[in-house]
This record gives structure tokens, sequence and C-alpha cells, in this order.
């Protein structure tokens, strides 16, 4: 019961959603629709449960063992009950309710503190790139001399500078995106694709079970 | 330790303080920069200013979120703005998944500014989210009132001029999609393949070099690539003589090729300084 | 200058300013907005889990549904509620009833769309035809094309040393590897610039009103 | 007069014929017709009637230059139909309706005839599997040196010295992409050096399922190591399920904690940077492994080793030496080899006229 039948489990699963992309059957489109769009969901959903304790206990324990820096913690547990109100505000019977409802908006909580946050984030990226560019861009070798004039003639040829700099630029640059950088992209992609596909034999064979958290 | 040593081991903040100081800078005094126009950009303006006096209408496809915004709402407005100033009949549709509509709403409140005398119904409609994803592209097809019902506003489409004429793609001149995601090929697949309509498309940076071969088969009229595609269709509504607002891209655009500039001198430096120090180490 | 009235727009540009602070260092201001946005994100996870998930596919049809087949939705039901048994030591072996039911789904489901998407897709497209081999210039570019997919392939050839012909291929495939490695670094460089350039445009235009 | 005489010409299509969509689950008919040659087409009206009714209803219109249309809306399976087409003017005038088609039925395929290949192929790595898993007991393969993996003992060392704990991110995503499995296979005999060495690992998650399974991967090269007591639940958490959330919580952990061992090891998107080059602040030795193809030049740049693409995979047989793990590794190759023999033929098939190969591996 604790070993072979998840593995027997995984195996029929596998088994089936393999063969039901090659049996057009409207039988089988509803098997597929009714585990992708609701069984595996609704599994998940139990998941988020065990995730959301993980959150919460790792965020108690600081506070409560007084750990450095606790208070961010607390911060933590204010996010997410903000979000919750706004969330289900409208839900909450009574004058508290529609108080919350009315002054934390769900959609002004999404628009001015998280999309913000998130933007601002991903702009790092930004800096980094930069800082990170005049950190390893160094001729080395060949190949790192070879990633860095790449880098370099990609980046000039894809702002009006580079094209007024030499006509032909963007059109060096095209081809560079659509000949080698393709070639090297498919050929990772081939590896991967047959990497992929033994992982997911193995699991359904049961060879590969590392996922089951040891034995 | 000579300077090179030193400019290599330079702490990186100083490199965050430049890259902040290459943006700022020509957002507060724009460069001016020439815009180049490429010919994907062109084609698309031109097949919409085409439209005008046409019977027919463009429909944009709002198909972003916030963290694509910066690159993909200014096509949004350009394109707006465009079908206002030549009385293009244009309805504005808040994108296959619900939390892009906000993107949508953004873009038509800031090209409404400069066009006291358009009038909604008439001149545009806003449509809104209905569940479907490519569903909803190929029941267009067939109706867009029997899609939608209503507007974003809660009006019946069938009590507005202009959805009351235009139902399904045969009065749509173009479709244009903005999205950075894959969405414009669904367009492609389902609009164009099937339904004949044309396609635009303005995409990030990042997915314009994914969609160049539908460029040059034609299954796309038109390109706008990322902030770059943004800021030259605002610079031709300004050759043309129509209000573009704050050109937001366009100011982005010096800041892009300053920060570009700058990234590439940073590379040029380090090398030599690399150079430098090897070469000296290699005689000690 | 207008500086912008409106508290949002405050709260929004004090929140960009503390994480561009990290930056600088850690400090007090990145710790509470990046605990603040890890909060955001679990309650707006729940939120959007709950009327996405829970409502449309749990809750309606079970409380207002009125086909028979909703009775079916009890299975998955049973087979999450599984997973619960991990908060005992004693039971913590159920959670692989759910685990290998989804990792089996989704593993079978994967086979057959990877092999069409990254084998057969990507094989067809470098088999060399006539139309790709129409003009010199073309056939030039193919030709690299196709070599660059062959020694690609072969760097990540595992069970034989890379030597003799083996091995200057796989040499050959790092050369195109870098190439793209540079063609993409370089190429999304302009992407998540566009992003700052979008955050200060927020900072000046819609904060502080310093640019029109 | 002239142009509405030439209008009164439009042409109906000809030879119209409808048949059952092949390999579908039903419900769709394909209707073709020839073109009418005509500058003043504008394109085609297609209607349809069930036998015994009298009437056509138009169901679609396409644009000139098209001779099919898929109808796929309102169809019933086992219900007869008729189909018929008429030319459309460029200024609004029709032609005659064409000659209906005979009748035509819709019913559901019990099998994809057209994805064969998929089949076949599938059959073969098969076999291949579990011919090389099987030939593999009790027999030594090789496996060449991948160099980001000869390091991962060190950087477990080189915590182990300093005192500090190691960060190990499983990546991004959820169980459902390989990666994240390939990078659990990596995280058992890491965790379980880290164990030898009494060094604290601290494993942040974004996926609920990757939480659980990190936890008892962990819980268990604990045990393994012997040291079951050592193990710490709350070291291996769920951070947080977005994106750039997760990211600004390891930034964090990161400065922090100060780790001296960085090991992304999974599926990564955009942030893949942002960690990084937050690590490399901190002065972490830093190991990543990703097959995601478009984070791996950020990983290069910024981290000191990056195991790549397949590499990836081939590394939990390389770590473990299992024989089972190690078989699969010589069926890829041979996949790999099959498939670079098969397109140079194919090439030099299809150059001389006969494109057998690029039909072989046709997907629709």
């Amino acid at each position: 019961m604790r070993r072979t039948f998840p593995l027997v489990i995984a195996f029929t699963m596998g088994l089936l959603m393999m063969i039901q992309y090659f049996i057009p059957h409207p039988i089988s489109q509803k098997f597929y629709k009714i585990m992708v769009q609701q069984w595996l969901i609704i599994i998940s959903i139990f998941f988020y449960v065990f995730a959301w304790r993980s959150f919460g206990l790792y965020h108690i324990n600081k506070i409560k063992r007084r750990k450095e820096g606790w208070w961010a913690s607390v911060v933590a547990f204010v996010g997410v009950f903000f979000m919750l109100l706004a969330g289900f505000g409208d839900r909450i019977p009574g004058g508290i309710g529609h108080f919350i409802y009315k002054y934390f908006n769900f959609d002004d909580l999404y628009n001015y503190m998280f999309a913000p946050l998130q933007a601002t984030m991903f702009s790092l990226l930004a800096f980094f790139i930069a800082s990170a560019a005049f950190r390893a861009f160094k001729a080395r070798t060949m190949e790192a001399t070879l990633l860095l004039v790449t880098a370099t003639i990609v980046m000039l040829g894809r702002v009006p500078l580079g094209a007024s700099m030499w006509k032909g630029l963007p059109k060096v640059v095209e081809w560079i995106l659509m000949y080698p950088n393709m070639a090297a992209q498919r050929g990772i992609m081939i590896g991967v694709g047959l990497g992929m596909i033994a992982t997911s034999m193995k699991i359904i064979l049961g060879i590969e079970r590392s996922y089951l958290g040891g034995e | 330790m000579g300077f090179w040593d030193r400019f290599l081991k330079i702490d990186r903040r100083w490199v965050f303080l430049v890259v902040w100081i290459a943006v700022v800078i020509p957002l507060l005094k724009p460069l001016g920069l020439p815009t180049h126009i490429t010919p994907p950009v062109k084609k698309l303006y031109d097949y919409i200013d085409r439209m005008e006096g046409e019977d027919k209408a463009v429909f944009l496809s709002f198909d972003f979120d916030p963290s694509t915004m910066p690159e993909l709402l200014p096509m949004g407005v350009a394109i707006i703005r465009h079908c206002f100033a030549k009385k293009i009949p244009i309805i504005v549709y808040g994108g296959l998944y619900p939390q892009f509509v906000g993107m949508a709403k953004m873009a038509i409140d800031m090209a409404k500014t400069d066009f006291p005398d358009i009038v909604y119904g008439k001149d545009y409609v806003f449509l809104g989210y209905v569940p479907g994803l490519s569903l909803v592209i190929l029941s267009i097809g067939e109706s867009i009132q029997g899609t939608f019902g209503n507007d974003y506003f809660g009006n019946r489409l069938d009590t507005l001029p202009l959805t009351m004429h235009v139902d399904n793609y045969e009065k749509i001149g173009i479709v244009v999609d903005l999205s950075g995601s894959s969405i414009p090929a669904s367009w492609v697949a389902y609009a164009y393949q099937r339904y004949g309509c044309r396609i635009g498309c303005g995409t990030t940076a990042v997915s314009a070099a994914q969609y160049y071969p539908y460029l040059q088969t034609g299954q796309f009229v038109g390109m706008l690539g990322g902030l770059k595609g943004a800021a030259e269709y605002e610079e031709l509504l300004e050759r043309n003589g129509i209000p573009t607002g704050r050109r937001t891209a366009t100011i982005g655009m010096d800041a892009q090729s300053v920060v570009h500039l700058l990234i590439i001198l940073l590379i040029i430096l380090g090398n030599i300084g690399y150079f430098y120090v090897r070469r000296r180490e290699r005689r000690a | 200058m207008h500086i912008s009235t409106n508290p949002w727009v405050w709260i929004a540009a004090i929140l960009t300013l503390a994480i561009y602070s990290f930056l600088y260092k850690d400090n007090p201001f990145y710790k509470f907005a990046e605990h603040l946005f890890m909060g955001l994100s679990i309650g707006y996870g729940a939120v959007v889990l709950w009327y996405n998930s829970i409502i449309p596919r749990l809750w309606n049809p079970l409380a207002h549904g009125t086909s028979p087949s909703r009775f079916y939705l009890l299975i998955p039901i049973a087979i999450g509620l599984l997973s619960f048994g991990i908060f005992s030591k004693k039971y913590s072996w159920l959670i692989k009833y759910p685990l290998a039911f989804s990792v089996g789904a989704y593993a079978g489901f994967s086979i057959p769309v990877t092999f069409e998407a990254s084998i057969f897709e990507q094989i067809s497209g470098t088999i060399l035809t006539k139309q790709m081999m129409a003009t010199p210039w073309l056939a030039i570019s193919n030709l690299i094309m196709f070599v660059g997919v062959i020694t690609t392939i072969t760097y990540f050839y595992f069970s034989k040393h890379h030597k003799g012909l083996l091995g200057k291929s796989a040499r050959t495939g790092i050369v195109f590897l870098m190439l793209a490695f540079g063609a993409s670094f370089g190429y999304t460089v302009m992407a998540r610039i566009s992003l700052l350039i979008g955050r200060m445009q927020f900072l000046l235009h819609d904060w502080l009103g310093i640019i029109k | 007069m002239l142009i509405l005489l030439i209008i009164g010409l439009l042409e109906p299509p000809s030879y119209v014929r409808a048949y059952d969509r092949p390999n579908d689950g039903g419900g769709a008919i394909v209707i073709e017709w020839e073109s009418v040659s005509d500058t003043l087409l504008k394109g085609y009206e297609i209607f349809r009637r069930k036998v015994g009714e009298e009437e056509f209803r138009k169901v679609a219109y396409v644009a000139r230059g098209r001779n099919s249309f898929v109808n796929s809306i309102g169809i019933k399976d086992g219900v007869k139909y008729e189909y018929a087409v008429r030319s459309v003017g460029i200024d609004g005038s029709y032609s005659d309706l064409s000659i209906p088609a005979p009748p035509v039925v819709s019913y559901p395929q019990w099998f994809k005839k057209n994805k064969i290949n998929t089949l076949l192929a599938i059959a073969i790595y098969f076999f291949l599997l579990v011919y090389f898993t099987q030939a593999a007991k009790g027999r030594e393969l090789f496996i060449r040196r991948i160099a980001g993996l000869d390091h991962l003992e060190e950087a477990v060392g080189r915590a182990t010295e300093m005192g500090k704990p190691i960060l190990y991110v499983p990546g991004l995503s959820g169980l459902s992409d390989i990666a994240t499995i390939a990078s659990i296979n990596i995280l058992s005999p890491v965790a379980k050096k880290a164990a030898e060495y009494d060094t604290p690992i601290i494993v942040p998650n974004r996926d609920p399922i990757v939480t659980m399974v990190a936890q008892e991967v962990v819980k268990e090269a604990y045990t393994e190591a012997g040291r079951p007591d050592a193990f710490k639940r709350e070291n291996v958490f769920f951070l947080s399920d977005s994106q750039f959330a997760y990211a600004a919580g390891v930034d964090g952990i990161m400065v922090r904690e100060r780790p001296a061992t960085n090991l992304f090891i999974g599926m990564f998107y955009a942030e893949s940077l942002i960690l990084a080059e937050t690590g490399n602040m901190t002065g972490a030795i830093q190991i990543a492994g990703t097959d995601a193809v478009a984070q791996l030049p950020f990983f290069i740049t910024a981290c000191d080793y990056t195991i790549m693409g397949e590499e990836l995979y081939a590394a939990s047989a390389y770590l473990s030496r299992d024989p089972k793990l190690v078989g699969s590794i010589k069926a890829q190759d041979w996949g790999k080899a099959i498939l670079m023999g098969l397109a140079f033929i194919g090439s030099i098939l299809s150059l001389l006229n006969i494109d057998v190969v690029l039909k072989m591996f046709a997907t629709i």
C-alpha cells in the first residue's frame, strides 16, 4: 500500500493521459477535460492548504523566537490579511464588510501595491543586466569573446543609433537571430525534449520515483 | 594598484548609479534623437490610414497585463489616437483574460482627452471580458453581438450604432493584437486563416524576434516591436499632424538608446582594463 | 511640477523606492516592502484561487449543480484530502497517492506533446529542402543552421568521450551555443530597460509631475 | 451598364464537395470547391441545410483566395447535411447558389491516423529506454564529465568551511516540469552531503507540491546520513507563489543569511538574473542548472558554473551512478543519433525531391 500502489496509480494515469492524445472520440476528449480542468486542479487546491501552513509556520516561528527582524514577518501577515479582507470584504456581513470593501478596494490594492511592487522587482533587471555585462563580459577565451561580441552587436542593432551608424546592422542582427541563434536553440530543444520524454517514461514505469520523497 | 585595477574592482553600485542617471536625464531633458521608421511599422500605419472613409472598423485587442505595460500601452494609445483623428470606427477589446481589461481602459482614457468630439457608441465601443479564449476569436467570426451581448459598460451591443453595423469580421478591416505572449498567433490561426480577416500585431522586444516569420509570410499586415515600434508609430502620428499627447514611447526611446550605449561602453572599458592588467601581469 | 495628490499614487511610489533601496544595500525599508509583497501575493493568490477555482469548479457544481455526474467531483476531493496525511507522522505516506496521481498524469500527457513540439517540428525545420537552397545566400545560411543544430546536439552527447570527430563537433557546438547566448542576452536587454523606463516615468510623471 | 453586365455574370463555384473531417471527435464537416477566377470576386458564402429541409441557410463567409472551409458550429453527428456555395462580388452582388454537394454525415473517430508517426516514435524510444535500463544492470556505463557537477561537492565543502548555510532553489515551476524533478534528484545527494558535514541547507519554494516533496527528500537524506535529528522542517518552506515576490524573498534570504553556496537548479524565468546577481553580490559560490534556454545566458554570466539544458537530466544519473538512470542516458544518446541520421538522410532525399523523411516528421 505504501510503495507499490502509488506506482500503480502513476503508471495508470500516465498511460491513460498518453493514450487519450491519440483518440479523438468524445469519450476520450471528455476524460481529458475532466482530468485537466477539474480533477488535477481540485487536487492542487489541497496542496495549497499545505503551502499556506508552511508559510504561516515559517513566519510564526520567527515572531515567536523574536528572531532578528521578526517585525517583518508581522508585516507579511498584515499583507495577507489586507488582501483577504479586500477580496472577501463584500462577504462579511454588516457595516464592517461595507467599510472594508469601500476603503480597501481589491483593485486599488492590486493596482497601487501589488502591481507596482511586481513591476519594480522586475525592473531591477535593468540594473543587474548592466552590471552582469560589465563584470562578466571579458574576452577571456574564444567562447567568451564570441558571447560578448554577439551580445554587443545585437544590442546596437536594436536601437536607432545602431542603424544610423551602419544601415545594414539591423539586417545582420536579424540574420544572427534567424540562423546561428536558432540552430543552437533547436539543438538544445531536441536534447531537452528527449530528456524530458525519457524522464516522463521513467516516471510511468516507476524507475524514477524520487518525486515520491525517497522510499 | 593602478587605475584599471581599481576600475575593474569597482563597486557595482556605481554601475547602478550610472544606469539610473542614464535613464533619468534623457527623461528630464529629451535629446530628441531622430526616430527612423521601419517597414513593419509603416505598413501597419498605412493599412489603418487607408481605412479612412471606408465602411470598416479597426478591432484593437489588449492582451497584456501590467508587467509588459511600458512597452505595449503606448502602442494601444497611439493606434486609438490614429483612429479617433481619422474617424475610423474602432472597437477596443479588453482582452482574452480578465486581468487585461484595465490596460484597455487606461489606453482609452489617455487617448480620449485630445478628441472632444468623439462619441461613444458611434466612433468607438469598449468590449469587456468573456470567457472562452480562442473560442472568442472564432465566435467573433459568427457574431460580435452574439459573443459579447453587452459592452463593458453594460449597454446592449445591438443598441449602439457601431456594433449594430459591425457584427463580424466582414466589417472589420483589421484586428490589431497587443501582446507579449503567443496570443497573436491564435488570432492568425483563427481570425485570418479561417475568416480571412487581416491581423496586425504589437509585441514586446523579447517576442518580436519570434514573430518575424509571420511578417514575412504576410500573416501579419505589420508589426510594432517593443518600445521602439511604439515610438515609430507616435512619430508617424506626429508627421501627419495627429495630436500625440505625451509621447511616452518616444521619450523612453531616448533613454533606451543612452542606456544601450552605456552598457556597450561599460563592456568595452571593462575589456580594455582586463587586457591592460593581464598584459602587465604577464610582463611581471 | 504637479505632485500627485492621490494617496494611492504616494503609496505606490514609496513602495517602488523601497524596493530600489535594495540596490544600495539591504535595509528595513526593503525588508518591509519585501515582506509586504510576499504577504500580498499570498493573499492575492488565495482570493484568485477562491474565485477562479474553488467557486466555479467545486462549490458551484456541488451546491447548485443538478447533473448526477457532479458527485464524481468527490473522487478528486478524496484524493486531495489524503495529502493532509502529512500533518501526522504516522500517515504522512498517504501524500504519495495524490502526488503519484498528479505527476503520473502530467508525465503521460507531456510525452506525445513534447515529441511533436520539441522533436518533430524541430527536425522537420532542420531538414534542408530545395526552397531553403533557392539562392546562394539562403543556401549558405541554411547550411550554417544545419551544422549548428547537429553540432549542438553532439555537445549534449554523454555516453562517449568527446574525442576525435565527436570532440571536434562538440567544440563547434559550443561556438554556436555561445553565439546564441550572446544574441539572447543582447535582445533581452532592450525589454528589461524598457521596464525601468516605465517605472521611472511613473515616479517622475505620475507621482512627482516633474516631466510632462 | 457594362459593369452591371459583368456582375450579372459572376459565376457560382463549381465542384462543391463536402466530407466528414477525418481524425476528429465528430461535429465537423469540410467543404471544398473550385475557385472562381473573376477580378470582381470578393469571397464566398457557404450555405447548409439538413436533408429534407427546403431552405439553405448561410453558415459562413470566407474571403477570396481560399477554397475550403471547416464547418464546426451547429453540426450534429449522424445527421445528413447538404452544402452549397455562392460567390460574392466586391460591390455586394451574389451569384446563384452552386449545385449542392452530395449529402454528408459527420461522426467521431477512434484513432487519429495522422498521429501514427508520433505513436511509432514513442514505441521506438520506449523500447530503447527499457532495453538500455535493463542492459545496464551490473555493468559500468560511461558518462562524460559534466563541469558544473564536479564542483557541487566542492561548493558544499566551502559552505562547511565557512560555517555558512547552503541555499538550494529548486526552480520556480511545479512537478509538471521535468526540470523540477531533475532538481529534486540533485537535491537528494546535496542534502545528504550537507547532513554529513552538518551544514544547514535552506530550501525556499514557490510551488506547494514541490515544498512537500522537498521536505520529504531532505528529511530522507538526513536519515540516510544517519542524522535524522538534525533535520529542521522549517528550513524547507513555502515562500510565495508569485514570481517576483518569491524573487524578493530569496534576495532577502541571500543578504541576511549570507549562504556561502547558492544552487539554482530547475526551471527559471525572468527572475534568474535577479537571483544570480544578488548571490554574486553577497560573494557566494554559485552553481546554476536549467533547461530554460532563455535564462541560460544570464546564469552563464552571473554564476560560477552552469549546468546547461540536457546536462541537467544527465546530472541525476551522473551523481547517483545508478545503472538504471545511466542506461536511460544511453537511450537518450541513441535517440539523438537516430534523429541526426534522419536529418542527414532527410536533407539529401529532399534535395533530390523525395520528401519521405520530411513527411515522417509531419505533425498535422
